[in-house]
């Protein structure tokens, strides 16, 4: 099978999708000629044309709110925020109107929103946000994370196939550093569902996005040397959370450690905590562990920002604490 | 729509605009009798500029009206007794008691209503006219936004971009001079709010919002604009919110002498007066067709307290789409 | 001592700030004359003059903005959002501008926002949000809830006298139906110290702001028919949170139920959760229970409205289920 | 600032602008030597711009640069080292490596960097004319936005506020030609940018960004204005981002006569021609200029390149006020 860069699945979705279905538009700043910031969309607006590849303002409550009418009319807008960080400006349009259509007006709101996410990348406190805790919390979004460019790639298909909003979030830092195998044959990747990226009995690592690799890393590692076996949960989908998959590996291992990117408080962690107490607590043979990122907006400094981040041997660290209860 | 006005486009306009009104009223009233669990909005003095511009629509053209144009909604084919379930947060009403008033979407007749976020609405409106001209459709998206709501940055973000993908967006101000307690001397500091158009290079204009007949000309004009590829037109109308901001609200703070004046110049009394002296229309026709809306009030306000309030469990249904 | 209502508690807390601190103005739509929606400055504009009580055009964005540069330039603006769910179009503004000052600029940003917060008032979907939990997942931000008049008079002055922006969460629902007794001596409450609202030994809820009352309720009822005796913790500050409260309480009861108003999914209940998790998972006795509204937004029919919401007979149904345990 | 320029006016204007061109190389071949961790931007034909309004300020002004106007900065009286150091993501820059470029504040000197969210500077600027005001300072609160940046809600919102409270705050659009990729006739449909000032009910100048004492003249009128209580003034500056939009973008999307066209109006290049020609400064002058100005930036190079970056822990530090 070919092995592409996470980017480079990303596109080929995307390219699919609109070659499939001709209501698939793109919207955001610089998509056209430049191809994105990230060149995600390069070439595309040579075979798509203008109209389907469409240039924006810089004006992301309007953009949102833009796609949110186009949708609720027919189209099937597919917006790319330039960074993560600047859905804040659309925030009002997404958090009220966007995510609230079908529940208010039982119409359907098919958009996808992808956005550029995370840190690691020396983009300092406003190019490395983390997204998902605000809208996770709002009822009426999807929200996806893929980490894989096989995830990424049948997740942006199913995202647009989709018929509510949905949250692509790409992570950044892997657009050219991810690599994997992807079959040139159609598929998707559903909505909803994790993945069990490895098996393992004693302990259960339940991640997604930034920190998949580190968690498959120090969970590799941890075997190595001390011999403990631990199982890496991917959740790939955030909400709708795939629940049964993450208390089917508890129940298995009793131990738990999450881990993410995000900052700590308030992170979705807390929330899958509270759901594996809730569905599997006479399981649980100690506390559940949480790694991620500490409580302070990403400094720009290589020293500060690794210091914040997560990374392999904190998540080894903690894999090893829990080990030993 | 023709312009100009034919017979039958002043009976039309005529039964709308005393409909409004007489809507207005009943709901005033079962505000009062304490039928109404949340907030009761009127669009006292705006009925020419919500009737006179929904007037202009096509069936498929998109009306996005806020809240003080019910007015629109009846133009645009919404039935009374739908509106008044919403009102009363009935499970007969399109939004099925999920939330009140205008906030209700109807994709048949291209009606999307307000939430409650000034400006929100702008930017969705801008969508529907992209969506129109992705599809070819010649369809117009028409929307409204108060004075006051008028200083939103949805608001300008929305016209600079319909202004450079030349979409076909109406947008009317309804500048009623008040936005809630506080006058317009307040909220901007600019002889016309119109003047903003040439700020993003569009045609704008300042119309008397009391004048039907001023409004469906010039809302005409933009929509001919619009389904020609020539971009939004942005329309300040002048007008009077003659009530308080909502039911809840004595408006204590209006001058007396203010509201005497616009008194004058109410939308309702001044166009039936013109269409009778003018013989559009017979005093018949006049007595007829309040007779008519008083029996339409009626059964609808029959209908929707007769109607039942959603089912609890209800609520639980339909976040998505399956 | 004095029983005044909790409205009026928040406009003396105002009031004898605005007394104290000449730097102190008051900044909102309709504030000045009309006194605010719910009249909470009513009278403020006549004693202190337009200078400090400034109405503001509707443009959350830039009140927001406009008060943290205010703030940061020395003054110190209490700014009333009409209604809690407004703040979303000022929400770039402070979790990008307001909420990382400190953090970037090493400069003081002394700065309350005042939102009118919650349902239960028949407001439908767009004047009844609950906003905690995205500000409490935003590094340098403080949150107070207040649920009776003590503290919210107490809350205000502390809010107003500290150098960092704090989110003041008052509960529309309570303005004019909660009252208690408040000293006429000058107090305050400090921020980040929850308060045991109800001593009990079997089981601790932790709540704050609109399910207080219900949740003590629910434990008086629990305790006459059921002798099952309830400790209910009122967490007052959402941040910094008081975890010790929090876990001296659990380590006496062993069973917990969290309580709040705001959406279940990614509500501060999950992070609360692992918390306790974290910090006292060998003295739980039975898995953590959450009792909060379900995940839609807030519908407008009372019958659909109430279904949504916490109340007093679910958290006492939750509370018989957990003393079964 | 006085009016008409002195000739220590001129030989200060002269550093500055030769200082900002000299700076910005540096940080390129930095950048280069993949000594810039993170992006590079610079302000090549904005020279004139950000050196010529700042110089208009006092001490006590509130100064809002943003990721073009290093210029200003320097004129506010901030450090090269102190800028390198920020460049370099160092303990010793002003915000100690938690933000980079010119993303800090330097209190004393009333300088308030920007955040990268476009537009959102625009509010906190309004927000300290207003304390401005309030404490009755007379100082003014200048800043700055992009063509592209002016579509965001915050420019809207702010002037609004702005003009109906009569704050003393300037908005300086630097339309230079582009945003990132987009050239500015896909982002706005208008003559002037200026023109948006008509709607705002303020005073509004387009004006050649390129000419610093064009831009002074401009610029210190507006202050003038706004110290006397006559409220904000939005000028809009035409010049042309001569390089990608950061260091990694090699702007293929110009069309090459386009930038050939505005290579002839350089402003660092035109202005020291035109000081030389009216003997404002000597050929002597300008050698000793640039070789104190070469001394400065290697000092500040080396200064920075010693500097430490920030121990990891000390990330945890001072996010509450104590
Ligand atoms: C973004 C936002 N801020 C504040 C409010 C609260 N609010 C509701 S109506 C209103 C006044 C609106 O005035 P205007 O826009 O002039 O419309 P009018 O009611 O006068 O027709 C306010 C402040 C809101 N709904 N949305
Ligand atoms: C709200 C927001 N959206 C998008 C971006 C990404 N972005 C950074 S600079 C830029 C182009 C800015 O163009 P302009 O405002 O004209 O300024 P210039 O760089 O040309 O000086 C864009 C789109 C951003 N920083 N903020
Ligand atoms: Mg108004
Ligand atoms: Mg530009």
């Amino acid at each position: 099978m070919p092995i592409i860069n996470y980017i480079d699945a990303i596109s080929k979705g995307l390219w699919e999708e609109m070659e499939r279905d001709k209501n698939v538009f793109i919207f955001g700043q610089d998509v056209g000629d430049y191809g994105g910031a990230f060149k995600v969309t390069k070439g595309f607006i040579k075979h798509f044309g203008a109209e389907r590849v469409i240039d924006a303002i810089i004006a992301e409550s309007a953009i949102i709110g833009a796609a949110t009418g186009a949708a609720v009319a027919g189209m099937r807008p597919v917006v790319e925020m330039q960074f993560s960080d600047f859905v804040t400006n659309g925030f009002s349009q997404l958090v009220n109107n966007t995510a609230s259509i079908h529940y208010r007006w039982n119409l359907s709101c098919p958009i996808v929103l992808r956005m550029p996410t995370g840190a690691g990348v020396r983009g300092g406190p406003f190019h490395s946000r983390n997204t998902e805790a605000w809208f996770f919390h709002q009822p009426g979004l999807k929200i996806v994370a893929p980490a894989t460019a096989y995830d990424a790639k049948g997740l942006i298909k199913s995202a647009i196939r989709d018929d509510n909003p949905v949250l692509f979030l790409e992570h950044k830092r892997f657009y050219r550093n991810i690599k994997d195998e992807v079959p040139d044959e159609e598929y998707i990747v559903e909505i909803g569902k994790g993945d069990i990226k490895k098996i393992g009995s004693d302990i259960s690592i339940i991640t997604y996005g930034g920190t998949l690799h580190q968690s498959i890393e120090a969970a590799e590692k941890i075997e190595k040397e001390n011999g403990v076996s631990v199982e890496v949960v991917d959740l790939r989908t955030l909400a709708p959370l795939d629940i049964d998959i993450i208390i089917s590996s508890v129940k298995k291992t009793g131990k738990v450690l999450i881990v993410h990117e995000d900052n700590l408080t308030g992170g979705i962690g807390g929330e899958i905590s509270a759901l594996i107490i809730e569905n599997a607590f006479q399981f649980l043979d100690a506390p559940i562990k949480r790694v991620a990122a500490f409580d302070i907006p990403t400094p720009y400094s290589p020293t500060l920002e690794d210091y914040f981040l997560p990374n392999t041997n904190k998540i080894y660290s903690a894999l090893l604490n829990l080990s030993k209860l | 729509m023709k312009f100009p006005l034919t017979f039958e486009d002043y009976k039309s306009l005529y039964y709308y605009i005393k409909l409004v009104r007489e809507f207005e009223e009943s709901i005033l009233r079962l505000y009062r009798q304490s039928k109404i669990v949340g907030g009761a909005f009127t669009g006292y003095g705006n009925e020419a500029t919500s009737v006179g511009s929904a007037f202009c629509l096509n069936k498929n053209d998109y009306l996005f009206p806020m809240h003080r144009d019910i007015g629109a909604h009846f133009v645009k084919g919404q039935s009374v007794k739908k509106i008044m379930a919403q009102h009363l947060a009935r499970a007969t009403g399109p939004a099925k008691g999920r939330d009140g008033t205008g906030h209700y979407a109807d994709a048949d007749l291209r009606i999307f209503g307000n939430i409650s976020h000034l400006g929100a609405m702008i930017p969705m409106a801008t969508g529907m006219a992209l969506a129109s001209k992705l599809k070819k459709e010649k369809s117009v998206a028409l929307t409204y936004i108060g004075d006051g709501g008028s200083s939103i940055g949805d608001f300008h973000e929305s016209l600079v971009m319909a202004s450079v993908m030349k979409l076909p967006l109406i947008l009317i101000i309804e500048n009623n001079q008040y936005a809630y307690s506080t006058p317009i001397s307040k909220q901007f500091n600019v002889e016309k709010l119109s003047d903003r158009a040439i700020g993003y290079g569009i045609p704008g204009f300042t119309i008397d919002g009391t004048d039907v007949e001023e409004v469906i000309k010039i809302t005409n004009e933009a929509c001919e604009r619009a389904r020609n590829g020539d971009g939004p037109t942005l329309i300040e109308s002048i007008t009077m919110r003659m009530h308080g901001h909502s039911a809840h609200d004595g408006a204590e703070y209006v001058p007396k002498e203010l509201m005497n004046e616009w008194k004058e110049k109410d939308p309702v009394i001044n166009f039936e007066k013109k269409l009778i002296d003018k013989k559009i229309i017979s005093n018949e026709f006049k007595i007829e067709t309040e007779s008519k809306i008083k029996k339409e009030i009626d059964e609808a306000i029959e209908f929707a307290l007769n109607s039942p309030f959603p089912n609890g469990e209800d609520a639980l249904v339909g976040l998505f789409s399956e």
